[in-house]
Order: structure tokens, then sequence, then C-alpha cells
């Protein structure tokens, strides 16, 4: 079971500002084990934030994003108390979905 | 310089329609589509392609933070913000690395045009921001050294 | 693995000396720490070390909510700089490591050696690797307590007791092995960290007899990795010390490895703890 | 160092909570060699290359760790003179080698590592510790600058020696030196060794120029 996301929605004036923390390998699939075998690529391919049943950020993703990825952006439309939702998918099928209250400025 | 990088971004190839590229869509609900064919290129002509572009314009609306040199190349905080009037999507490409697309993101209106993130270099390369605004393609480029560190290896 | 020279070619040959673009380079690599701060994975190691505390594990399957760290069965905040210390029930001086082998195997009934198990996350080690991104994903529950517990320490003072003659037998026996130079590259302790200022490539050296290096070398572990991608506590920053000194493997909570963190904590007496910490 | 103290005092002292580390109540010099000697027999353990036995420290590291930061005039001229008498030149008599192949060696710090394959060749970690080129800017400080260093001196066959001894046994030249001895310790072959006497005084290797 994937790791809980570790996330931070803070208000910045009239814009909510989201800051997450992904436990992921994103193993790139090009490196070898200290016997040799290749170690199979295991990333995250799709990220996606919503807010108020509104997709307020998509993204794909390749090998090369940093294991543990961080990913920090701005939406405006958020009010304090609510809900921001992030569901991550990784090449194996494997998905997590997260979601932080929004916290005043 | 600009123009050479202006002319590596001319991939010849046609101008294909954003949704027929079955890239970039804002309105991407679920998200769970993978560009496989973008995210297999070698080189930042054929990412753009791949992208659904003919070329790309170098645009000083298009602005990269990130350090001039990483100390490791694991770990290279990178943030794109885009000034351009309705930008659509960023998308980062590290020039050397073994495939060049690194993230892509679709941006939907009342989102910033910023993304912040970080990403792995094989070596000392120069990255791109690639954005879509108002369907057309613009470009910043840096280039970002990355040490040799530790005393073991 | 492929070397990478930085600015290769780059800098024009009418450049009078190295010194304004090495004085660049050191600005640069600044900047680059600088903007590592902004977020840091050591979080969700942080995260996972809290449950462990409290979830049943073992043949006993007990928690280890009574584990006593120093200052009481339970008390974790403030435990992190008040250690290694003695503790009267082993007769033994111990870091926090050793102590949470104590505690797996008094409390949730392991066996010392399944205890003392899989100490670090990852290999342990970098790998051979094709790529220069080290590392592979394998958790250690005790990698996430240590990050924990040390968090629970954040911001307090360095503060190491040393009024137990074992304590100060500890530090002596530390002290000693800071200046051992073995080897087939004759090393010690003593070569990197005995002058102020050094580096090795671009990473700077703290001066482990100097009070203000050591607080923040001491001040600054565990640390999340971003060369290896994995959170790493005291213990591996000695076993990884080591194993570049071109020395056998140090042993996971041995009394050595014990007694130089017994040395370094007290050398850093009075500095701020700031740990976990993201590190090149 | 030993306890010179009564008794009743240090019990005084530590109740007190006045003693701390440094003050009079250190433990023995013999209990703590004691207690060393047992910590690296019991704390190590051998793993690939590198065996327990490296712990068993020769007269020069010996002398090293016993006099660390104080070395006495007369320790250091016995270590120098025993670790002069240790260097091997080639027999070929060609102390010059190719100053690419040291570049390589040079920008190398792999070798007798655990984690290192034995039967891979090291390399001299020079970058580790000195500058030696203008382009490569990431390099260590422990050691001086060795840029310009054969533009400086020449390549006599005088200055050749001396380098080519200064990285076979370091410690002939500067008693406790944070220099491994490549040669003497069997890190560098004596080939390799010419490689980097090579790169630093070859006036066409980047050194020089």
């Amino acid at each position: 079971m994937a790791d809980p996301m570790r996330i931070r929605a803070n208000m910045t004036g009239d814009k909510v500002e989201v800051k997450v923390l992904m436990a992921h390998e994103m193993e790139t699939g090009l490196r070898k084990d200290a016997s040799g075998n290749a170690i199979p690529a295991h990333f995250i391919r799709n990220v996606t934030v919503t807010h108020g049943g509104k997709t307020v950020l998509s993204a794909q993703w390749g090998t090369s994003v940093s294991r543990n990825p961080f990913l920090h952006f701005r939406f405006k439309g958020g009010k304090p108390g609510e809900k921001v939702t992030i569901t991550w998918l990784d090449n194996r099928g494997e998905k997590r979905t997260d979601e932080a209250v929004i916290a005043g400025g | 310089m600009d123009a050479k990088r202006r002319e590596v971004l001319k991939t010849g190839g046609g101008v294909l329609a954003l949704a027929a590229a079955g890239v970039i869509r804002p309105g991407d609900a679920l998200g769970q589509e993978w560009n496989k064919a973008a995210f297999d290129t070698k080189s930042v002509a054929e990412t753009v392609k791949a992208l659904g572009a003919s070329g790309s314009t170098p645009s000083s609306g298009v602005e990269i933070t990130a350090p001039d040199i990483a100390e490791n190349g694991a770990v290279v905080p990178i943030a794109v913000e885009s000034k351009l009037p309705r930008t659509e999507a960023i998308a980062i490409l590290i020039e050397k690395n073994p495939n060049t697309l690194s993230a892509e993101f679709a941006i939907p209106s009342g989102t910033d045009p910023f993304v912040s993130t970080r990403v792995k270099m094989a070596e000392t390369s120069n990255i791109y921001a690639l954005v879509v605004a108002d369907g057309k393609y613009f470009h910043a480029v840096k280039e970002i050294k990355v040490t040799i560190g530790g005393c073991g290896g | 693995m492929g070397i990478q020279r930085v600015l290769a070619g780059v800098l024009a040959a009418t450049l009078p000396c190295f010194s304004p673009a090495q004085q660049d380079t050191l600005k640069e690599i600044e900047r680059y720490r600088q903007l590592l701060q902004e977020s840091n994975p050591a979080e969700l190691y942080e995260a996972r070390g809290a449950e462990h505390w409290t979830r049943k594990r073992g043949p006993k399957s007990s928690s280890l909510e009574r584990c006593d760290l120093g200052l009481g069965p339970g008390v974790v905040k403030g435990a992190y700089v008040r250690l290694p210390r003695y503790f009267a029930d082993t007769d033994r001086v111990q870091d926090l490591e050793s102590r949470l082998v104590t505690c797996m195997v008094a409390l949730q009934g392991f066996a010392p050696e399944e205890a003392r198990r899989n100490p670090f996350s990852g290999t342990g080690a970098p790998m051979i690797t094709t790529d220069p991104f080290s590392g592979v994903g394998q958790r250690s529950v005790m990698t996430d307590l240590v990050a924990w517990i040390a968090s629970e320490s954040r911001g307090m003072t360095i503060a190491p007791p040393m009024s137990h003659p074992k304590e100060r037998l500890a530090y002596q026996a530390g002290e000693r092995l800071f200046y051992f130079r073995a080897g087939p590259y004759d090393f010690g302790c003593i070569t990197c960290h005995g002058e102020e200022g050094k580096r090795i490539r671009l990473q700077n050296l703290p001066k482990m007899t100097n009070a203000k290096d050591a607080q923040r070398a001491f001040g600054t572990w565990p640390a999340y990795r971003v060369s290896e991608g994995e959170l790493r506590s005291m213990q591996w920053r000695m076993w990884e010390c080591i194993r570049q000194m071109r020395f056998p493997e140090l042993e996971f909570a041995s009394d050595a490895s014990i007694a130089l963190i017994v040395f370094l904590a007290n050398r850093a007496e009075g500095g701020t703890f700031d740990a976990p910490a993201i590190k090149r | 160092m030993k306890a010179k103290m009564p008794s009743k005092t240090i019990l005084a002292l530590a109740l007190s909570g006045i003693c701390v580390a440094g003050c009079a109540t250190r433990p023995s010099d013999s209990e703590t060699e004691r207690t060393v000697a047992e910590m690296i027999k019991t704390s190590f353990r051998t793993r690939g290359q590198a065996t327990v036995a490296r712990l068993s420290q020769d007269d020069a590291q010996a002398l090293c760790s016993k006099h660390a930061g104080e070395l006495p005039k007369g320790v250091s001229d016995g270590i120098e003179k025993a670790q002069q008498a240790t260097i091997r030149y080639p027999s070929s008599g060609k102390l010059m080698g190719d100053w690419r192949e040291g570049e390589r060696i040079a920008q190398s710090g792999v070798g007798k590592q655990f984690t290192d394959a034995p039967n891979r060749p090291a390399g001299g970690s020079c970058y580790n510790c000195h500058q030696l080129s203008k382009q490569e800017l990431s390099f260590g400080t422990i050691g001086p600058s060795l840029y310009q260093f054969g533009k400086q001196r020449g390549a006599s066959e005088a200055i050749q020696k001396y380098t080519y001894g200064k990285i076979y046994n370091a410690e002939a030249f500067s008693a406790c030196s944070n220099m491994p001895r490549f040669g003497h310790n069997g890190v560098l072959t004596e080939e390799q060794i010419t490689h980097l006497v090579a790169l630093l005084l070859d006036p066409d290797s980047p050194v020089n120029r």
C-alpha cells in the first residue's frame, strides 16, 4: 500500500497555494541492482488535483521526476475549510488519493 | 544562439490539432491518459513534435527558475512560470536525459500558469520549458550544470 | 559511472584565474541548497515513524509506546538531543538506534539480530548502477522511527549527558577512534574532519573538534540525502564514512559506532538541533 | 590525564552537577586503550575486499594516530626516513606516462571500498582533495592546488622523481600526510602513477595550460 501524501493547501491572497509531497520510488527502469539485474521502471504517470468537482491541475510524468516527488502550484476560487483532492496513478496501476483542507492565509 | 534554438525546435512536421495529438488537454478530467509516444522521445525536436507542434518560438514570457549548478543531479528544483495570456499547458524537457520529456502539466483557467517541481538530470544539460498559450508553442531554455560530488565514486 | 565535468570547456581561456568562476560555483551551489529547503521528503519518513511507534509488532504484538529513550517510558519529546546516554537496565551507553533495538527486543519480543536487521533504507550503500541515481527503495522501520523521534527534538539544544563514568569512557574511546588511522588509504576521521574550511569536491567538511562545525554537523543529521533519495541516520553517517575510509564494515549499533557518536554529540553540545534536514 | 582527585571530591562534583566532560575524572589512558582495542575487535566485520586485517596498523599509522595534532620532530623524521626507503621506481626508468590517462585516474574516486569490485583498478581520487585543472570546478581543498604544478617546476628528471615518489609514498616527504601512500599501499600500480606524473608535469596537460 502506498503511503499517504503530505499536502499543504493555504490561502495566499485570493489564491490557494498547494504544496504536495508524494512517497514514490520513481524508478527509471535504467538502473541495475548489485547483481546486474535491471530494476524495472516504477513511476507515477498521472497526477490530478480537483477542487469542488473541478480539475485544477492535471499532469503527466515520465521517469525523470525525482523520487518522492514534490509539486507546487496555485489556483483561484478556493476558500478556507474547503477540500483539495489529489490522486496519483503509477505505471503499475497503483493509485493513491488524499485530500487536504484549505487553511486560512 | 537563439536562432540556433529556433532551428532545433523546428521539426518540420505538420501542424496537428491539440486534441488530435491527445496530449495536452486541460479538460482531461481524470488525467488517466499517458502519452507514451511523447515520453519515449529522445530529443527536444522529437518531443515538441510528439506534443503536437511543428515548432516553438523562444519567448521572454516563459520564465525558468532553477539553480545554475546542481550539487546533485537526482534532485534539481525547477519552477516554470508563463506570463503569456491563455496559457494552457507547461512541459519540462531535459535535453540530455535518456528520455527528453520529464513532465507536462495541463493548466485550466483559474489556475496560475506556474508549476514548481524537482527533476533528475543525468548530466549537465539544457532544460526547456515549453508553454502552450492560445494554441501556440513557446519556450525558454536554461543550462544547468550537474557536478560530481562525494568521495567514493 | 558518468563523470560530469562542471563547466567543461565553457570557461573562456582568457579568465585570469579560477577564482571568479569558483566564487560563482560556490554561490550557485549555495542557491541550490537553499532551493532544496522548500520541501523535505523526510516528512514522509517522519509520518511513517510516528505510526511505527504506536503499531503493535513482533512476537509480543506490542507497541514501542513504553520504550524508555532516557527521559522515562514513552517520552519522545526532547529525547534525541539527550542521547547518547548511559542506561542502567543494559549497563551500556546507547544512542537512539541501539536503544530502539533494546526496546524492540524487550517490549516487542524480537530476537536481537532481527531487531538489528535492515537498519537503513535502500541497500545502505550506493548501488552499482548504470546511471547516477543511486539507492533503491527498501523501507526500514528503524530509519522511519529515527526520523520521527529526531523530529520531536527539532529546535532544542543538543545536551548529551556526561556524568556517568561509562559516558566519559565512551567519549574518550570515541575521541581515540576519531584519530585512528588505518587501511590502504591511511585514513582516519581526522583526515577529512581535522581542519577548518576544507572540502571534498564541492562538499564542505566540518572540523569536528570545532564546536560550531560539530554543532552544525550533529544538528543536521538525520537527513534526507537527495543523492540517494533516502533518509539517512547518524548511524548510517558513521557506517558510510567508515566505508569510504576503506575500513571493514562498521557493525550497526556497535560500541565503536556509539562511541564515535558520543564524541560528536559532546563536541556539538550547546548547538541547536535542526533535523531531519535535507542535504545533497 | 589520570584521575588524581580524591574520590570524595569526585562524588561531590558529580552530585553538584559541576563535573562535565574534560574535568579530572576522565578514565585512565590504559582503560581507554583497552576499550578502544576491544571495540576495534568487536565492532567491525570483513565485507568483500575490506577485511578486518585492514585495522592492524603499520608503524606509521600507529605513530600518526598516537601523535595526532602534535607530531614531535624526532617521530616525524623517523617516519619520513623509513617511508623513503619503501619507494620503488619503475624498472623501465620511464616516469612520465600519458596525461590523458592520468586525468581519468585523477577524476575517479573508486577503489578498495567493500562496495568496489576488487578486480577493477582504483582511481587516484585526486580531485577529491586537489585543484588540478581550470576546467574542473568540482575539486576539494584538503590538499594544496596543483594547478600549474609543472609549469612552475619544469619536468626535469629530479622533478619527475620527486613527483613519482610523492604519489608513491607521501609520508616519505611529509610524515602523517593526509594523502594516501598510493604506491606503497598497493592502491595504484606503478604505471598508473606514471600517468599521474604526466598529468602534473606534461606541458600539454590541463594542469599546465
